[in-house]
């Protein structure tokens, strides 16, 4: 999961990575409380990239200008999101920009430092001038200025600039981070460093070990979150007209496959995970069963909803019980479009005698449970426009 | 690498909640099962299996282990998988999902010091069909025959071996990676492991968007592995990033947004074409191309 | 360095190992405005140990009981010390009382956890139930259960003990600790635990790095400081009449065998160092030598001073001007007894001919320089009876 | 171990204070020193040394390192000499004083990995005399001769040496092992080097009150030492529990009030007398006992 660069730049400070003073700006009347000097950037606070050509970032000189970008940042949506808050912060004079990060590498399997001396806008422009570091045992301050040589740097600039890169890794070790990254890290005409704009990424699964972290992203709902620590249900929305619920992320991915290969076009899944989360053990499948189909028929225009499981310690009767207990409590005005279901395991032919009586058509093979699907799926329907694609959750029983 | 029927295994957290699940199923299965460990349980018996409450001390008593599988929650891998490098046990098995990487950096760094294998985390474990049940496998999936499964899934595993055993092409051994970013092994050494196994004739890749590790894979075979590899790949039609808990590289590909061309299905479609590997498209499609690559090697 | 109970017990607190709910008492009023419920223990703050049978830790019922007791305590001396504070803590129902410590093994060269299920006052009856386990590789708490189990441990207090000596580790490690003791650590009879003694002793030559210790420890003096990190020039107090000022440990050390050997009674003495102290390196040794001197001659009685320096990069013409200018320095009422200087090094006759004109004899030779010193001293001198035997010290220029 | 004449040395920190101090006291002295290293300096030159920004980019310059002697102020020895074993040098001197145990103990799990011998730190370093000046002895103490000399203080091993020197004896080698409670090498390890040590006809053993470790170097040259030790014990006078810089045993005799006599002047001496090893009571003693070993080693 993203934190916003107001969120990053907490961090840094609190691990004494330069940043400049800053204020956070909830709505635009709070620039009348400004106490940092003029002239300042406004900048918004968005977890997409690239906010600066479409004008997420302006320099005011007094207030009332102040007042005025604000309200204009606030109104101008970024790849599609308006931000919540912006940032207000002072200016600095960089002579140059460097780029830096610390990130784990795949293959390796270790933390690796990134660094470059072409940073800011020119990052892209100038990867043959990426540097990088594996920290393949125990990390050490020397690390950091191995990777301060490979980006070609000298005299007290190594030292200053691997101190930045030795916080950065102690910050990423420190909160179980995914990425720090330093982009620009400003170098003035004295060659004192500021980071002007920052990213991090927080590890989704460490998040629950991580309590300060919790708290601090807490406050501004983020899309990004791919893990539950909680093992709540999570949707994921589309633009089609089939449901899926399926059991593993492997499984989940070649249903959406096998059914965008026969032209169907899903409109959600949830993805009820694999056999070996703690936080919801198989005993609570059947809980988490509902909960999913609830979330599932909370979109609109849905023709059919495909459920595919397989594995698990839950018998397929036990699966078709949770479906039959979510379609039995439905409000009688509610609509439920029909259902095909796909099990594998013990007890299928109760299962299948259970869901039969429900008009329900339960398959043993994911090939007929795909083909069934998208006959019932193949008159179109059309799409509410405009309909939201954030994400749902809902936090397990 | 030995998971063999007269291997010794252990189980770290015998008394959790997925523990007391699936142990029975395990031993069921004729797992050679010796001990569990759960600190605090020691002394009691779990499914026929006595419990200790250190890894040493089950040693002790049992003798000799080959193969620690741990089922503990997961912030708490990290100390089973030391534990159980420092009383010098070479095979190590992690299921559970949710494992920070960077206690896995620890464990890994451990793990080539020792030269100890890790299989996981966020995985379903090993099974060797007829046999041995390591982990999570659904034994009805399965059938003991001469194809070796390579997944990063598990779910999806099930499903190819179904496939095969439904067509009634038997499995030597299946193992699952596990879906993180840093697991413990990766495709190049179980295509290695699975080479040198008597018992394997052909070999079925699963992999999926998403990390680099089908391209090394890929390059590896046409290097290194003689037997026939049959390739499965899930999650061409997901939209460009969306994260599916097996987050694979795209924390990388974000990094200042650089637009590498790494974990796409069409980068790992090229690497399997340049390996002159086969990919089926479904994974009702496996079984042909298998039995193919199987009458090849028989002839 | 070691600190007092109430601050071991603040940083275990801090790192979650359970204490019971205290109060620091500065003076006798302060048990007015208590704020836990009586019954109520007051103990001594002392460094020393032992403070129980002597009276210097009270059960008080009431608030006119309580101060009544801090008063005694506040003036009893506990092996010649008065308390500057005392703790006022609730009071707790041991059914038994264990021993933990972590501390570094000097012969394995790493971290060392000890325990024993004999704790309080049984632990030195007991000695033979002590068990130890050593951290030879990074830690990871089954170390802390290893220990558990060779107690004898049971149960779930394997890993509550455990859980608890992971704490006291990581404490260790995080401040630089040379020691952190529990005894006792009381269990209740439903197996819960309280550390209700505690003992922390801070590695002097890393408080340079730790200021929240360097902090926690300012409030009061204490005596235990064995390294200055700020290379103070430090002076020990003994009990004779000859002044003794060295360069290193080893050398100091032999030069108060040798006169001890000779009947000699060293009065003090000050050790200036060796010659990789980075805080003081050799090119300030001038304006130590002077601060020893100056430092040496406050004690009264002295019949001699023996200077002993050997290696450095000073030469012998240096130290000898620095002795030299300590004396010239001088109020003309003040007295300074005879010094004997022995130098080994570059420029020795000029140091003589320097020091010879004041009536300083130099030696090159050790066991010549003790003979002179022993000849100056033999008319005794009485020490001042009830003098104070704390250490002074200054901060070095 | 090799620290003679055709060995190379870098100096790290060779531009802090003490580097400037002491690098051209051993250069004059015909030390070795090849590069030197201090962040940010490189490119310098000082004492006509090379300095570099990192150990592996001297190495690439320079050529292969058999030692380093480390300079810097104490919180920074642990990062120099873990970028020193990470660029595989075997041999590491420390000379500050005050370099937390803690880090220490970091040190030497990764130099018993990867078998570095360290020496230090609180220590002066190591001198072959008439070769090679590691540290800070004062060359004008030494006399190049066929006694080794061991030491866990600075001052007391140039006094003990110069009394040898005055008296005509010429040392082999002279090693402080380090005042500290965590050092680097131990009295062993240096036995087992000066017994195998063709220059070296006889050892002094320079002790000290606190520790164990002249209790532990009695037994160990009792079993497998055949060379002639003498030794030297200082501090019996002290009050017992004075700290005195060197503080030993100190916090591990506190412990729980534990009253074991260890590292007591009677336990050390009663080892020293166990092992038949000879005691001199005052530095001006040795160089008679030392020539009474010699005169019988050389019959």
């Amino acid at each position: 999961m993203d934190l916003l660069e107001y969120q990053a730049k907490e961090l840094f400070n609190q691990v004494g990575i330069p940043v400049l003073p800053s204020q956070r700006i909830d709505r635009p009347t709070d620039l009348k409380g400004l106490r940092i000097p003029f002239p300042v950037v406004l900048k918004s606070q968005v977890y997409t990239g690239a906010r600066g050509k479409v004008g997420g970032v302006r320099f005011v000189e007094n207030t009332i200008d102040a007042i005025a970008a604000a309200q204009a940042i606030f109104h101008l949506p970024i790849l599609g999101k308006y931000p919540k808050v912006l940032l207000a912060e002072a200016k600095y004079n960089a002579d140059r920009e460097f780029y830096l990060a610390v990130t784990l590498d795949n293959a390796t399997r270790r933390p690796v430092l990134l660094g470059s001396q072409y940073g800011g806008v020119d990052v892209e422009s100038h990867l043959d001038q990426m540097r990088q570091v594996v920290v393949d045992q125990t990390f050490s301050p020397f690390y950091a200025r191995r990777l301060a040589l490979m980006m070609g740097l000298q005299g007290k600039l190594i030292s200053s600039v691997s101190a930045v890169i030795e916080k950065m890794y102690r910050l990423l070790v420190e909160r179980d981070l995914d990425l720090v990254e330093i982009n620009p890290l400003a170098v003035n005409v004295n060659e004192e460093l500021m980071a002007l704009d920052g990213k991090i990424t927080v590890n989704d699964a460490a998040l629950g070990r991580q309590p300060a972290l919790t708290a601090l992203v807490a406050a501004i709902p983020n899309p990004t979150l791919t893990y539950m620590p909680n093992c709540g249900v999570h949707l994921v929305e589309l633009e089609g007209n089939i449901g899926v619920l399926c059991s593993g992320a492997g499984l989940t991915m070649s249903t959406l496959d096998l059914l965008h290969k026969a032209k169907g076009r899903p409109a959600n899944f949830v993805d009820l995970g694999g056999d070996y989360r703690h936080c919801c053990p198989p005993n609570v499948l059947q809980e988490r069963v509902k909960q999913g189909l609830d979330l599932i028929t909370q979109t609109k225009g849905l023709k059919v909803i495909m459920v595919n499981m397989l594995g698990g310690a839950t018998s397929c009767l036990q699966t078709a019980e949770a479906i039959a207990a979510f379609l039995k409590w439905q409000p009688a005005n509610r609509t439920i479009p029909p259902l095909v279901v796909r099990l594998v395991g013990s007890e299928w032919a109760a299962a299948q005698s259970l869901l039969a009586a429900m008009e329900i058509p339960v398959y043993e093979s994911m090939d007929e449970a795909i083909a069934q699907t998208i006959g019932l799926a193949s008159t179109a329907v059309k799409v509410q426009p405009g309909q939201s694609k954030s994400s749902l959750m809902l936090a397990s029983a | 690498m030995s998971f063999a029927a007269e291997s010794h295994v252990l189980v770290y957290g015998i008394a959790e909640p997925l523990g007391s699940l699936y142990v029975p199923k395990m031993v069921a299965y004729g797992t050679p099962i010796v001990a569990g460990v759960s600190p605090g349980y020691g002394g009691q018996v779990v499914a026929g299996i006595p419990v200790f409450d250190l890894v040493e001390q089950a040693i002790e008593t049992v003798g000799s282990i080959d193969t620690v599988l741990i089922l503990v929650p997961p912030y708490e891998v990290l100390d089973a998988a030391l534990e159980a490098m420092a009383a010098e046990i070479g095979q190590l098995i992690l299921i559970a999902e949710g494992v920070p990487p960077l206690d896995m950096v620890q464990i890994l760094r451990e793990a080539e010091a020792t030269e100890t294998l890790v299989v996981g985390p966020n995985s379903p474990g090993v099974i060797v069909p007829g046999e041995v049940l390591l982990g999570t496998h659904p034994a009805e999936c399965y059938l003991p025959g001469s194809v070796g499964l390579i997944s990063r899934s598990g779910t999806l595993t099930y499903e190819v071996a179904l496939e095969l055993t439904r067509a009634g092409i038997g499995q030597s051994i299946a193992v699952g990676l596990g879906g993180d970013r840093i697991v413990g092994s990766s495709f190049q050494q179980w295509l290695q492991i699975l080479e040198e196994d008597d018992r394997t004739e052909a070999i079925v890749l699963i992999g999926e968007i998403g990390g680099e590790s089908e391209e090394m894979a890929a390059r590896y075979i046409a290097e290194a592995i003689d037997k026939p590899v049959i390739a499965y790949l899930a999650g061409y039609s997901l939209p460009k990033g969306q994260p599916m808990g097996h987050v694979g590289a795209v924390v990388t590909a974000k990094i200042a947004g650089l637009g590498v061309d790494v974990g796409t299905i069409d980068s790992k479609l090229t690497a399997f074409k340049q390996a002159k590997i086969p990919v089926a498209d479904r994974p009702s499609k496996l079984p042909k191309l298998v039995q193919q690559a199987l009458d090849k090697v028989r002839t």
